[in-house]
């Protein structure tokens, strides 16, 4: 029912003989990956380095990752979800229907196969990348990949890990789970935090036109969004932080250029296995931290009539 | 200036015992006498120290992970809306940090003891607890499935290792020691477990949990921590564990140490069919043992969310439950799991662990040595500690709730055999003055002259029992921050933390081990003393 | 009093509490559903020695069951609701789990007390059986070879009376059954009642206990037996020219439709060749119900 | 009868779980006018945005396009509720009992988590029908759901007991994790339908592409469901049931889980 087995990338580097890329193209989305954590690394328990591993990778296309892989699974587009289905089922010894499963670019074979490589492991682990969460099935492609990866406990170790998008999104994530206890999709305007992705979430806010302002720090929706999100963002009074001029930038009536975090701003990044690293500047940068402009704005805020939600506000608990 | 006139007064630390003087405050200590500034008469109140937790999970990469794991415990939780004086956020299960210190101080406790830090994200960590506000913070480190601590006691390196162990305390900035599942977690990466307190750990010839155990505690006493080392044993959770905790003791003949949530150690049987409790007898060895503490780590029924270093028993959980799961093994230290868990009353076993955390409160003689915890989230939340007080001051209330286990659960238990009740002062013990005395914090757990002025003034014999459920005033460092049962003012924690001497020389043996075996690199690893929100270092010795 | 000619003797049926259920047995055909409702009302004419009473009280039409197909309601009557569980259970199980595309419901919802069957019969399915809820009401789908057996998981079970009676004493065997089943016919018709003696007729009415052998709970009705007038120690209750005597037997779930069903029985067998009718009866001091025929007939 | 008619469509999400027989039973006009709605994040009087007719009823009328209307009848138990008109996310979430019309389509989250009651919508319903909220262990409880027209994603998701009735076509993972009840899908659905499904069933008239992890069992027509034809019948949906209209293939599934749920597909005579 859900939930998460995973570790620390040092936990892969020391111990995994066993690794899976699915739906990601480390070799080019995540060129160190392979030479830092998990392939050519030799690792404690793994002191041979590449020849003690074996890399499958499954995706939808023969990335150059392909040729890094000791087994590619090439998957029909939009299969992700079926291939990990009937892969819970195969490690159980459940029956599977060779025909849907050959609908997937695969075979029963050539997943029996895999199941018992995975089973042979000493330790597994399992990358998988936006080629999963991004396309159609999203979360509930990732969730396939983690009930697989959680279940295979029962015959040897085995864990996984999402390879995020560039950029603080773990930061993000982990700081509103502790001050707010939900990690994305969050809306506060009953005075206290409430989480419903799909209904909360950015980009479904936006295409839907359920805000009437916007502040983006560190992302450019402008970019990536769906263009009726686009058009929303355009309509609204948004605002910008950012070290350059970005798509965003462009439709939004404010722009505040900011130092870039990192180079010229100090703070704490977290990696995908959600390990925090301290960020040093190295440079001098002439504007402002985005903290610094945050605090300013939330000066500015509190010298206005403060608003605060009457005792009513609060949903009755179903 | 603050004078605090007409309450009866539980300190005994300073044997006080309900007696009616005044308590006088200045510049956030106790002080003789105060003259002028503000004066509250307590007449009608108890009037205690606040509250220490010695042992509770409130921040940290794994609590956090089971926040991201739990919305559905969020959407039933107490919201705190957003006041001029607080900040939102959530109750329940795994507060959010700053409900956290709002709840904690709600309720009268001023100081809590973060019990399971792993080093590599003890930054983060550390980010939490700047963000739980008013109350004053400790926290263990993880140590006993440290890898190169335990090359270096396979390698006999004892010298070595202490000096590794103190510069790891000093890189996490924190506290004290905890061992959890010794062994267990280096093994459980493996898949496996650590079992036998006699048998060489998975991957090692020579290191047992034994061995582990008694360096360690070796070791903290030779850095002489303020806290002894803080044990959660082996086979927690387990049917006829108490066995392996009794050997525990054993093997800590001689040395200082504290048993965590004994009651997830103290039961008998060989499995879930025959589980019973065993806290009789866990107590009776207990109670010969001077040199150890414990807490209770009792259970109370309802929502629960089991999260601990230990991943072997939560694999087995989350077998037993078919729920979720959550774990994260961290490189080289230690790793974490996570199942939701509801206790039930009609369930044979769940009925069983309640007794048992109670038997333990009752059946060990010396209030000083047993403390009051729910291993918060795991037993129960922090916030349920009234209800356990009422267990502990009512038999009459106690054999109320017995009526409602099921028959087979009273043959496995001794509870409805007794009969004693705690006093106002023995709950300040175990509340306050015991874990701070245990914890090693002289300026804790009391209202002597000079100590931190830390006050919870209740209603005497307020609505049944609950007395210990709505302070109606709560000072933090001299500060009234509840008053009339209501956060008025919010102020910011204090964190100890030690600093253990070292020689500076280990850092050049550690570098080069670090680069092989973490993926962090070596400058990166120990935590910057200003990632910390009013740190204050404790002295060693 | 004279209905038709024939004598309406002055006095009273004697019946009994009992408990009831009613079973609405469906199938694919109008003849499975009786053939399966006839196996499960079969060898069960009375209490004390087939453990039950029961008798088909109506068949009913496809818009009239729960499921639209054709349907049998048969009604079961026994001591208590205990008993009548176990009978239940044994009767759904063996006669109508095992018989072609039938299924089988509760006909009492609203009945007091419940006795579970689907919900123990579900076990024949060894755990591949399933349940369905559906308006308040649980089912059970037990697979069996031929597809799935389908059982409410309980029945309801109330108040009912056991033991209205009448008397048919008549010239002639000829005339004697001509009105018993001119009788059973029209009772038949009528809801709430059963008639759980073979064509609905019962010839060896029984006195309580015996005259010869002390170990016999019951033995024949001597006082009724016309071979045995002017025998010595039978004192006869039969008038003269009565040569053959049948009885009717009626169980129903009320009193209302018991006497409903005597009437009309009594009016349809007052016919050319009987004699008198009359009812059995102890003395009124084992049966809580009475049923006096005058009363019954002058309303 | 309490009848609100919204003026204008909020330019932002409006949440007003007040708007709920088990609130507005007991008040008079001028308290129900002064109920608390919430437009973003101010608190304003219901009639700051509806015109208010009647007092204390069981019964509430809803008019113009409250699409943008969240919670409506939240956690009700009684009573009835008819929106002449579109309703926003959460309509009837927690329900327990009474009855919710809707002329026009609602959002998502409809029923969600509810355990009694019957809600009817004439027109398009959005995704996680009946669903239970993210992380929850179960979905609707019991009680109704009829659909005419289509819904989104994971309808039933979780679902433990109770009947949801989608007229057209359902979109991906339609009984997702499902542990019990029936779902009716009369104009089949487009992927995953039945994904992870521990127990349950669903119904559909049309044919639908399967998982890998479900197997075909057997062709017949089962009894229980013509206690369904019947019930739904007299709610205005037809689900064929006889032998000489065709038949059900059953596939049982999910075995990832493994699960003992079932698919029914109704294939008709002949085809």
């Amino acid at each position: 029912m859900g939930g998460k087995i995973t570790c620390t990338l040092g936990e892969v580097k020391n111990r995994a003989d066993f690794i899976v890329y699915w739906g990601g193209n480390p070799a080019e989305c995540h060129p160190r990956h392979f030479t830092k954590y998990t392939l050519t690394q030799k690792g404690r328990f793994v002191p041979e380095g590449r020849k003690g591993r074996t890399m499958v990778l499954v995706d939808i296309r023969e990335t150059p990752s392909a040729k890094a892989a000791d087994v590619f699974l090439q998957v029909r587009p939009g299969a992700d979800f079926e291939v990990a289905t009937s892969l819970r089922a195969i490690i159980k010894g459940q029956p599977v229907d060779e025909k849907s499963v050959a609908e997937t670019g695969l075979t029963v074979e050539r997943l029996q196969d895999l199941a018992d490589r995975m089973k042979r492991a000493r330790f597994g682990v399992i990358f998988f990348g936006m080629g999963l969460s991004m396309t159609r099935g999203k979360h509930m492609n990732s969730a396939a990949i983690l009930m697989l990866a959680a279940e295979m406990n029962a015959f040897t170790k085995f864990v996984c890990m999402p390879m995020r998008g560039h950029g603080n999104v773990t930061g993000s994530d982990m700081v509103l789970r502790w001050t707010t206890g939900y990690p994305f999709g969050i809306n506060l305007s009953r005075g206290y935090p409430r989480f419903n992705p799909g209904e909360f979430s950015t980009v479904d806010l936006l295409v839907r036109g359920d805000n009437d302002a916007a502040l983006i720090l560190g992302a450019d929706p402008g970019a990536t969004m769906p263009q009726p999100g686009i058009d929303h963002l355009a309509r609204i009074p948004t605002i910008v932080l950012d070290p350059k001029v970005t798509h965003t930038s462009r439709l939004a009536r404010v722009h505040i250029t900011t130092a870039v975090t990192g180079i010229s701003a100090p703070g704490t990044a977290y990696r995908m296995d959600e390990i925090p690293l301290p960020l040093r500047p190295a440079l001098q940068s002439p504007y402002p931290t985005d903290e610094e402009v945050i605090r300013r704005i939330h000066r500015a805020v509190a010298a206005k009539p403060a608003w605060f939600p009457a005792p009513a506000a609060r949903m009755a608990i179903a | 200036m603050l004078r605090i006139t007409g309450g009866k007064v539980h300190d005994p630390a300073n044997g006080i015992d309900g007696v009616v003087r005044d308590v006088c405050i200045a510049d956030g200590r106790i002080v003789a006498r105060a003259e002028g500034g503000r004066t509250i008469d307590a007449s009608g109140m108890v009037v205690l120290p606040g509250g220490v937790d010695i042992h509770t999970h409130v921040a940290g990469a794994a609590l956090n992970f089971a926040r991201g794991m739990t919305p559905e415990n969020f959407r039933r939780a107490v919201p705190f809306l957003r006041t001029p004086e607080r900040r939102a956020g959530l109750g329940g299960i795994t507060p959010t940090t700053f409900a956290t210190g709002y709840l904690y101080a709600g309720m009268g406790w001023t100081t809590v003891n973060e019990a399971a830090v792993p080093i590599l994200s003890a930054r983060h960590t550390h980010e939490e607890l700047r963000d739980i506000p008013i109350v004053d913070k400790t926290t263990c480190v993880l140590m006993a499935n440290n890898e190169i601590v335990l090359d270096l006691l396979e390698a006999g390196e004892l010298e070595r290792a202490k000096h590794v162990v103190a510069w790891l305390i000093w890189a996490a900035k924190a506290y004290g020691v905890k061992a959890v599942n010794p062994g267990g977690i280096v093994a459980w990466k493996w898949g496996r477990n650590a079992n036998t307190l006699s048998a060489p750990v998975e991957g090692y010839s020579k290191v047992t949990p034994a061995t582990i155990i008694s360096s360690l505690a070796g070791i903290i006493d030779e850095l002489r921590l303020p806290h002894p080392l803080h044990i959660h044993g082996n086979n927690l959770g387990v049917p006829g564990n108490v066995s392996t905790t009794i050997e525990t003791m054993k093997v800590l003949e001689g040395r200082r140490a504290h048993l965590a949530h004994l009651q997830f150690h103290a039961y008998g049987g060989d499995d879930w069919g025959s589980m019973r409790s065993e806290a009789a007898a866990l107590a009776e060895q207990f109670n010969a043992r001077k040199d150890l503490t414990a807490d209770a780590g009792a259970v109370l029924f309802g929502d629960a969310l089991t999260i601990t270093a230990d991943g072997p028993w939560q694999h087995l959980l989350y077998q037993l439950t078919g729920r979720k799961w959550g774990n994260v093994d961290v490189e080289n230290e230690t790793g974490c799991g996570i199942v939701p868990y509801v206790y039930k009353g009609s369930s044979l076993v769940n009925a069983v662990q309640w007794a048992a955390g109670l038997e333990l409160l009752l059946l060990v003689e010396d209030p000083w040595r047993i403390f009051l915890t729910t291993d918060h989230p795991n037993g129960g939340c922090f916030w349920r500690y009234p209800e356990l007080i009422r267990l502990l001051m009512s038999a009459d209330h106690r054999r109320e709730c017995l009526k409602q286990l099921p028959a087979k659960a009273l043959k496995r238990i001794v509870l409805p055999e007794l009969d004693r009740q705690y006093t106002r002062s023995e709950i300040a013990i175990i509340t306050s003055a015991g874990p701070a005395r245990a914890l090693g914090l002289p300026q804790k757990g009391h209202l002597g002259v000079g100590a931190d002025a830390d006050v919870a003034l209740y209603d005497e014999g307020r609505d049944g029992g609950l007395e210990f459920a709505y302070p109606r005033y709560v000072i933090k460092g001299g500060e009234i921050v509840v008053e009339e049962g209501e956060i008025r003012a919010v102020s910011e924690g204090r964190e100890f933390i030690v600093r253990p001497s070292f020689d500076e020389q280990i850092e050049e043996y550690l570098r080069p081990l670090f680069q092989k075996v973490y993926t962090m690199s070596f400058d990166n690893y120990p935590v910057e003393m200003e990632r910390l929100a009013r740190p204050d270092v404790q002295a060693c010795g | 009093m004279q209905r038709g000619g024939v004598r309406i003797g002055d006095s009273f049926a004697e019946a009994f509490d009992m408990r009831a259920s009613r079973a609405v047995i469906t199938a694919r055909s109008r003849s499975w559903a009786l053939t399966a409702a006839q196996a499960m009302t079969g060898f069960a004419t009375s209490v004390i020695g087939c453990k039950v009473e029961a008798g088909i009280e109506a068949e009913l039409a496809p818009e009239g069951t729960p499921d639209g197909r054709p349907g049998v309601s048969v009604l079961m009557f026994g001591f208590d609701a205990e008993g009548l569980g176990k009978r239940l259970l044994e009767r759904v199980g063996q006669t109508i789990l095992t018989c072609p595309t039938t299924a089988c419901f509760d006909g009492l919802p609203q009945g007091g007390e419940r006795v579970a069957v689907g919900g123990l019969l579900r076990h024949f399915g060894d755990r591949y059986q399933s349940s369905k809820r559906l308006d308040g009401r649980r089912y059970w789908r037990i697979p069996v070879m031929e597809g799935e057996f389908l059982v409410e998981e309980s029945f309801g079970v109330q108040k009912a009376i056991g033991g209205g009676n009448f008397l048919i004493l008549a010239e002639d065997q000829d005339a004697a059954l001509g009105a018993a089943e001119a009788a059973a016919g029209v009772m038949r018709g009528i809801g709430g009642v059963v008639l759980p003696f073979p064509g609905g007729i019962v010839r060896s009415g029984s006195k309580v206990g015996a005259r010869n052998y002390k170990k016999m709970t019951a033995s024949t009705n001597d006082a009724y037996c016309p071979t045995l007038r002017g025998r010595t120690g039978v004192t006869t209750a039969l008038p003269e020219g009565v040569n053959s005597v049948l009885e009717i037997v009626v169980d129903g779930l009320d009193r209302g439709a018991i006497e409903k069903a005597l009437r009309l029985g009594i009016e349809a067998a007052c016919r050319p060749g009987v004699v008198e009718i009359t009812a059995g009866n102890y003395g009124g001091k084992l049966g809580k119900h009475l049923f006096h025929l005058h009363a019954l007939l002058s309303e | 009868m309490i009848t609100l008619t919204l003026r204008e469509q909020p330019p932002v999400p409006l949440e007003a779980e007040a708007l709920s027989p088990d609130v507005m039973a007991a008040l008079a006009h001028d308290a129900i006018r002064a109920l608390p709605v919430y437009l973003g994040k101010r608190q304003q009087r219901v009639d700051d945005l509806f015109e208010v007719a009647g007092e204390a009823s069981d019964e509430l009328e809803i008019r113009g396009d409250a699409a943008k209307v969240k919670w409506i009848g939240r956690g009700m138990t009684r009573g009835r509720i008819s929106i002449v008109g579109n309703a926003g996310m959460h309509l009837g979430a927690y329900m327990k009992g009474g009855t919710i019309e809707v002329s026009g389509n609602v959002s998502d989250w409809l029923g969600a988590e509810m355990s009694g009651g019957f809600i009817r919508v004439r027109g398009n319903a959005g995704g996680q029908v009946g669903a239970a909220y993210r992380g929850s262990l179960s979905g609707m409880q019991d009680g109704t759901i009829l659909i005419g027209g289509s819904a989104g994603l994971e309808v039933g998701m979780r679902m433990k007991r109770g009947t949801i009735v989608v007229g057209g076509l359902a979109r991906d993972f339609a009984g997702l994790q499902m542990k019990g009840g029936t779902i009716v899908l009369r104009g089949g659905a487009e992927l995953r339908t039945g994904a992870w499904m521990v127990r349950g069933t669903i119904v559909s008239l049309t044919p639908i592409r399967l998982l890998p992890t479900f197997s075909y069992a057997s062709t017949y027509n089962p009894t229980f469901l013509r206690l369904y034809a019947r019930h739904l019948g007299t709610l205005g949906f037809a689900i064929p049931h006889e032998d000489r209209e065709g038949a059900y293939r059953r596939y049982t599934g999910d075995s990832a889980v493994p699960g003992k749920g079932e698919i029914l597909v109704w294939k008709p005579a002949g085809a």
